[in-house]
């Protein structure tokens, strides 16, 4: 309005940027955005908790309240730090933090940007639709893993040298555990994105999903338990999970054989499946739906 | 891709980065270091490194985990002296309960008849602990034992009418090896940077079958210079053709174990298995109307395929005192 | 005429069992052109569809001469400003407009560089490196005004871009379009209120009612609305009396009583207005308790047009 | 009189006693949600156990020997147990939105510049919810109570169980309670009812894995007051005169309620206002 301007470069590209281009500029855009949203309270909670707990049990054993062995639910088991640190990955991070963050971000990749009324600057750009999806959902997953693989590792380390146990043993098992829970976000993000595609009340579909769903059919004996998540991902879990009990890792193993579990390959590619066939649902979803914005 | 970043998204990343990146490095370290590590007394495959690749058997008790738990509370009370705890003690200055932290013991027959013949015998345990070795030799030369020192490694031995000679030597501070005094040489020979067992494919596979949080375990197989050498030939042929097994167990108020059998072939674990259902069906029929152990035999879970048999079951902590008291009435009468 | 930047036919989209426009064939050339028409009229049913948010129901709309639903590439060459007050709160002016001129594919410099250039012609650089939620109303309507033009499109549509602005820079906003349709660009903007659309160009299209009721030369479109009476309804203490001191004059056309109330017909409201207002000061005529008009001007053309 | 006096007049209609304009919201509120089909299926699913025990009571009244399945103390508390979930899923149903929904659309002020007291206002909010968890809690279990009476044509099952009739509308009471209040507190927290919902469903098992991690490495479940659900668990074995499932002693749980119902009011009150408070 001051003075008349150069007019910019002439940015008219033809074919424009790459499907893969558009997903890394809307990662980019993105990013940033989702670390700093209004959710960053509850991922400090979900990321610090399992830390503060673990200070917590420092403490308790360094005031000798600790008996280094018990029952959980009936079943005798010799607590050591790595026991607990097993015992937080799965009740902290595998059956909480993952699916619901998977849950919290997967569905509102879009739809905040829909409930915002904002998601109008990035439909009338020159990027697919899909690539929005896309991008949201890399930014998800790096946001995710800064933030819960980090807290991962400092429970690792104030946990697992208690009571005898030692660091350097566990380290493979870090390593396994910080894998498979890379691969947990990066599988319950994808399906709950679809969610959110598929749904109009997607955060309730995914609270039954997790919470409803897969600790119910989970136990169910026959092929219903192929529906869940957990399942597959089960089938990658170094450590036993609490439904096996303290017993040994032997039978585990025999069970796996006799298909209760699926083994590793099953579980890595039926989760492949439900990462690219639930993104690419979800971004054939997005392509075609409109979006009618609340005035 | 950063560029656009802004600089506290920047902290963010580079703080997370960072714990990830500093955890994983330390954790890398420690996982390389954790043999020479002086305390790393739960690493339960460090004295592998001492056991020969041709060995055929091998048991190890957690026995700190075994000494604090509930069971042993409840033997105590009904048996208050350990078996061979004082023999131990007054012989080679060895206080089991109190300065050890777990026991590994192997058999490894020696294939070769010429060796065999040179080392006499080929069976060894190992100690790892709280162990003070200038103590341990004082202790053992007021009980009679003799020191001489070979290459360095300084071995206390003690003439056991009938038995030959029991010797105790440091392989390292805080592992002792006791046991006849050629295969306490051979074990020193053969050092932690020796072929050990680990270079024996067959018997790593077994070994992984096993738990490393267990109380207790043991594995051997029976290959041909195996364990069905040293059985009674009349006792191997009516035993099923077994090829390996591996037994594992956890310890505290009760006791959960579970066995694993490789038959020969499938036909083989078949057989076993029906043998094992057979066993099992007997058994429920013995303990109609007493529910402890009617607990231990509901617990009690039978699988396995191919070649491999399993059978797992829990005793709680109710039945070992019946199982006990049954014990302590019978030795009364 | 030139080709069409815009073209509909037998354009229609509902929600649901609500129509939201309804069988619109309309062409719009280059240069400027208002869409005008009340809330609710359609406009911004009419904007989505150009600019590819919503499918249609039935019928087509071409941009630029090729279908624009599910044809991302065509936004090289399309600008939009969007009615909803919407933002990335926590982002800086020029963060926002650099990060969506980006994904037009433009280089990190390059779209800095667009970015500055934009919000200088919006007047807003001195504001460009704070927070857009910190942003005055005004302000607001400016920084997504330049997200729209930062790219340099061949059509720009703007939804309503002067709501919430103080005269000046509702000013400057109109010249801006102007300078732009003089640079051989399209706009296509839309309002409720004719002035403003007025004060931009002469090319308007009026909805109604999810229809375009009359599209062409402004000056024809308020002929007619000067021509139509104008109703007034007054409440006073005393209709009659108000009634006869009224209609000594000549604009007004026709009166009517009601319970407590009299509604006149003007053809010259302006003037009509003026002697009211003198009246209820004076309080010559009696008190007077309401004054309603049951039309304003565009709704009165539009029954005129419908009628 | 001058015109720019008369803009505002007097509303002259009939007016309700003051007081009552909180059921006119609750009205309102529980009108909307039963014209939504999603929320009738859930509601249809959270009636699905109660229609199983039905049938369950039905036999055992009627074949003596399907014995096994009469109903005793312990059934009625089971039915609480299993009914949680779906206390979980109506509460974020109904609830997430219930302020937050307002206040994004600056409905709250309207509200309150009407002749309605916050409290009344909050009191409607309350009913909305409270009705639906109610009606998955408390009527059910009474109704179940009923038909038992009924299928086997005799009181005396009642008539032995008789604190039954005030334990459960004691711990139905405790646990809506609990629920409404804090989740009427998130709701005005945010102007997002997504927001909410994750807020609420995010607390209540992020307590309980917390929980779960202390009691797996202390080997005691003294830690129990930190879930909130498990809270409710444990008071609710008290009130249904069962042994309490966990070692902490349930006067801590029932502290913990009273305080999170209290911080809630607490909350409301300084959220609820017709101007931002700007803190």
């Amino acid at each position: 309005m001051s003075s008349p301007h150069e007019p910019p470069p002439s940015p008219s590209r033809p074919d424009g940027p790459s499907f893969l281009g558009s997903v890394a500029r809307i990662y980019d855009l993105s990013f940033g955005q989702m670390l700093w949203s209004r959710r960053t309270v509850f991922m400090v909670l979900v990321v610090g908790g399992p830390v503060a707990v673990a200070l917590i049990l420092r403490l308790l054993v360094s005031m000798d309240l600790f008996d280094a062995g018990g029952e959980i639910d009936g079943r005798p088991v010799n607590i050591d730090g790595p026991v607990i640190f097993g015992l937080m990955i799965w009740g902290f991070y595998l059956s909480f933090s993952v699916p619901l963050l998977g849950v919290f971000y997967g569905t509102s990749l879009i739809a905040d940007e829909v409930e915002d009324r904002t998601i109008t600057y990035l439909f009338t750009r020159p990027v697919p639709r899909g690539a929005v999806l896309v991008g949201k959902y890399l930014a998800y997953l790096v946001c995710a893993g800064l933030l819960v693989l980090p807290s991962v590792v400092l429970v690792f380390f104030l946990v697992v040298p208690l009571l005898g146990g030692s660091v350097g043993a566990g380290f493979p098992d870090l390593l396994k555990d910080l894998a498979l829970l890379a691969v947990g976000l990066a599988v319950y993000g994808a399906l709950f994105a679809l969610v959110g595609a598929l749904f109009k009340r997607p955060l309730l579909t995914g609270l039954v999903f997790i919470f409803g769903w897969e600790p119910v059919v989970i136990v169910v004996p026959g092929y219903m338990k192929r529906f869940t998540v957990s399942y597959y991902l089960q089938g990658l879990v170094p450590h036993a999970m609490p439904e096996d009990g303290g017993v040994t890792s032997l039978v585990l193993r025999v069970l796996q054989a006799n298909e209760i579990l699926p083994s590793a390959t099953v579980g890595l590619v039926g989760l492949a499946v439900i990462v690219i066939g639930g993104l690419a649902l979800a971004v054939r979803l997005v392509e075609r739906r409109e979006y009618v914005l609340e005035q | 891709m950063m560029a656009s970043m802004s600089r506290r998204t920047r902290y963010v990343a580079l703080a997370s980065g960072g714990v990830l990146a500093v955890g994983l490095c330390g954790g890398l370290v420690a996982y390389l270091n954790r043999d020479a590590a002086p305390g790393a007394a739960s690493d339960a495959l460090a004295e592998l490194a001492f056991v020969p690749p041709h060995a055929t058997a091998l048991a190890f008790a957690d026995v700190r985990a075994v000494m604090a738990s509930e069971l042993r509370e409840r033997v105590r009370r009904i048996a208050p002296d350990g078996v061979g705890r004082e023999q131990l003690e007054r012989q080679l200055g060895l206080d089991i309960e109190r300065d050890i932290d777990r026991v590994l013991v192997f058999w490894a027959p020696e294939p070769d008849a010429a060796a065999a013949e040179e080392d006499g015998s080929s069976g060894l345990a190992l100690f790892r602990g709280r162990l003070d070795a200038e103590r341990l030799e004082a202790v053992a030369r007021r009980g009679g034992a003799e020191v001489t020192e070979e290459d360095g490694l300084r071995i206390v031995t003690r003439e056991i009418e009938g038995a030959g000679a029991l010797a105790m030597a440091f392989l390292e501070p805080g592992l002792v090896a006791v046991g006849e005094l050629a295969a306490v040489r051979s074990a020193a020979r053969r050092g932690p940077g020796g072929d050990g067992i680990d270079a024996d494919a067959d018997m790593m596979r077994l070994l992984g079958r096993v738990d490393d949080r267990s109380s207790f375990w043991a594995v051997g197989r029976f290959g041909d210079s195996g364990l069905l050498g040293w059985v009674p030939e009349q006792v191997s042929e009516r035993l099923p053709p077994v090829a390996a097994f591996a037994v594992q167990g956890r310890i505290n108020g009760g006791v959960s174990v579970s066995l694993a059998v490789e038959g020969r072939d499938d036909a083989a674990a078949q057989n076993l298995r029906d043998v094992v259902r057979g066993f099992v069906a007997l058994a429920q029929l013995q303990t109609l109307g007493n529910p402890d152990l009617q607990a231990i035999l509901d617990s009690l879970q039978t699988g396995g395929d191919g070649t491999a048999v399993t059978l797992s079951l829990r005793v709680p902590a109710e039945a070992i005192d019946f199982l006990l008291s049954m014990l302590a009435s019978g030795e009364a009468s | 005429m030139s080709a069409p930047v815009v073209a509909a036919e037998h354009l229609s989209k509902w929600y649901g069992q609500v129509i939201g426009l309804n069988d619109v064939s309309v062409e719009v050339g280059p240069g400027i052109t208002g869409l005008l028409g009340p809330n609710g009229a359609g406009k911004s049913t009419l904007l989505k569809l150009v600019t590819g948010q919503l499918r249609p129901s039935k019928g087509g709309v071409r941009v630029l001469g090729e279908p624009i639903w599910g044809n991302p590439r065509l936004f090289f060459r399309l600008g939009f400003c969007p009615e909803q007050d919407a933002f990335y709160e926590r982002m800086t002016g020029m963060e926002w407009v650099t990060a969506l001129v980006g994904l037009n594919g433009l280089s990190e410099p390059e779209a800095a560089e667009a970015a500055r250039s934009a919000l200088d012609t919006v007047d807003l650089l001195d504001a460009a490196d704070r927070k857009i939620g910190g942003y005055s109303k005004g302000m607001r309507q400016r920084v997504k005004l330049a997200q729209a033009i930062a790219h340099d499109p061949e059509l720009l549509v703007l939804d309503e871009p002067l709501a919430g602005m103080d005269p000046i820079a509702r000013r400057k906003v109109i010249r801006l379009i102007k300078e732009r349709a003089a640079g051989g660009r399209s706009v296509l903007v839309s309002s409720h209120i004719l002035h403003e659309i007025e004060a931009m160009t002469a090319t308007i299209l009026l909805m109604h009612n999810g229809r375009i009721l009359a599209e062409g030369n402004v000056h024809t479109i308020r002929d007619l609305i000067d021509e139509h009476p104008h109703q007034v309804r007054v409440r006073a203490s005393d209709p009659r009396g108000l009634a006869r001191g009224l209609i000594a004059h000549d604009d007004v056309l026709k009166l009517q009583f009601e319970d407590g109330a009299v509604v006149l017909e003007t053809d010259r409201p302006d003037a009509f207005y003026g002697r009211l207002t003198e009246a209820a000061a004076t309080g010559a005529l009696g008190e007077i308790h309401e004054v309603s008009s049951p039309d304003d001007n565009l709704q009165a053309v539009f029954d005129y047009l419908v009628k | 009189m001058p015109i720019h006096d008369q803009s505002y007049r007097r509303y002259a209609g009939p007016r309700n006693e003051p007081g009552s304009a909180w059921l006119v919201i609750a009205a309102a509120g529980i009108r909307t949600l039963l014209g939504r089909k999603l929320f009738l299926a859930v509601m249809l699913a959270a009636w699905g156990q109660f229609f199983v025990r039905a049938v369950m009571f039905y036999l055992s009244a009627n074949f003596p020997t399907l014995n096994v399945l009469a109903p005793s103390v312990e059934t009625f508390r089971q039915f609480f147990d299993i009914q949680e979930i779906f206390v979980l899923f109506v509460t974020v149903y109904v609830g997430s939105g219930l302020i937050a929904n307002d206040r994004r659309s600056n409905a709250l002020q309207i509200y309150l510049s009407k002749p309605l007291s916050r409290v009344e206002y909050v009191a409607g909010k309350l009913g909305i919810l409270a009705f639906f968890l109610l009606m998955v809690t408390l009527v059910p279990a009474l109704a179940l109570l009923l038909l038992e009476a009924m299928f086997s044509a005799s009181l005396a099952f009642l008539l032995d169980n008789l604190f039954l009739v005030p334990a459960i509308a004691l711990y139905a009471l405790m646990e809506v309670s609990l629920a409404s209040f804090t989740m009427l507190a998130l709701s005005s927290l945010s102007t997002s009812a997504r927001y909410t919902a994750m807020l609420y469903a995010g607390a209540l098992f992020f307590t309980a894995a917390v929980f779960g991690i202390l009691r797996g490495a202390t080997a005691s479940s003294m830690l129990a007051w930190l879930s909130l659900r498990a809270n409710v668990e444990q008071i609710g074995d008290v009130i249904f005169r069962l042994p309490p499932r966990f070692e902490s002693p349930w006067p801590a749980s029932a502290l913990v309620v009273l305080l999170l119902i209290g911080l809630s009011a607490l909350v409301l009150e300084r959220r609820v206002r017709g101007v931002e408070v700007v803190t």
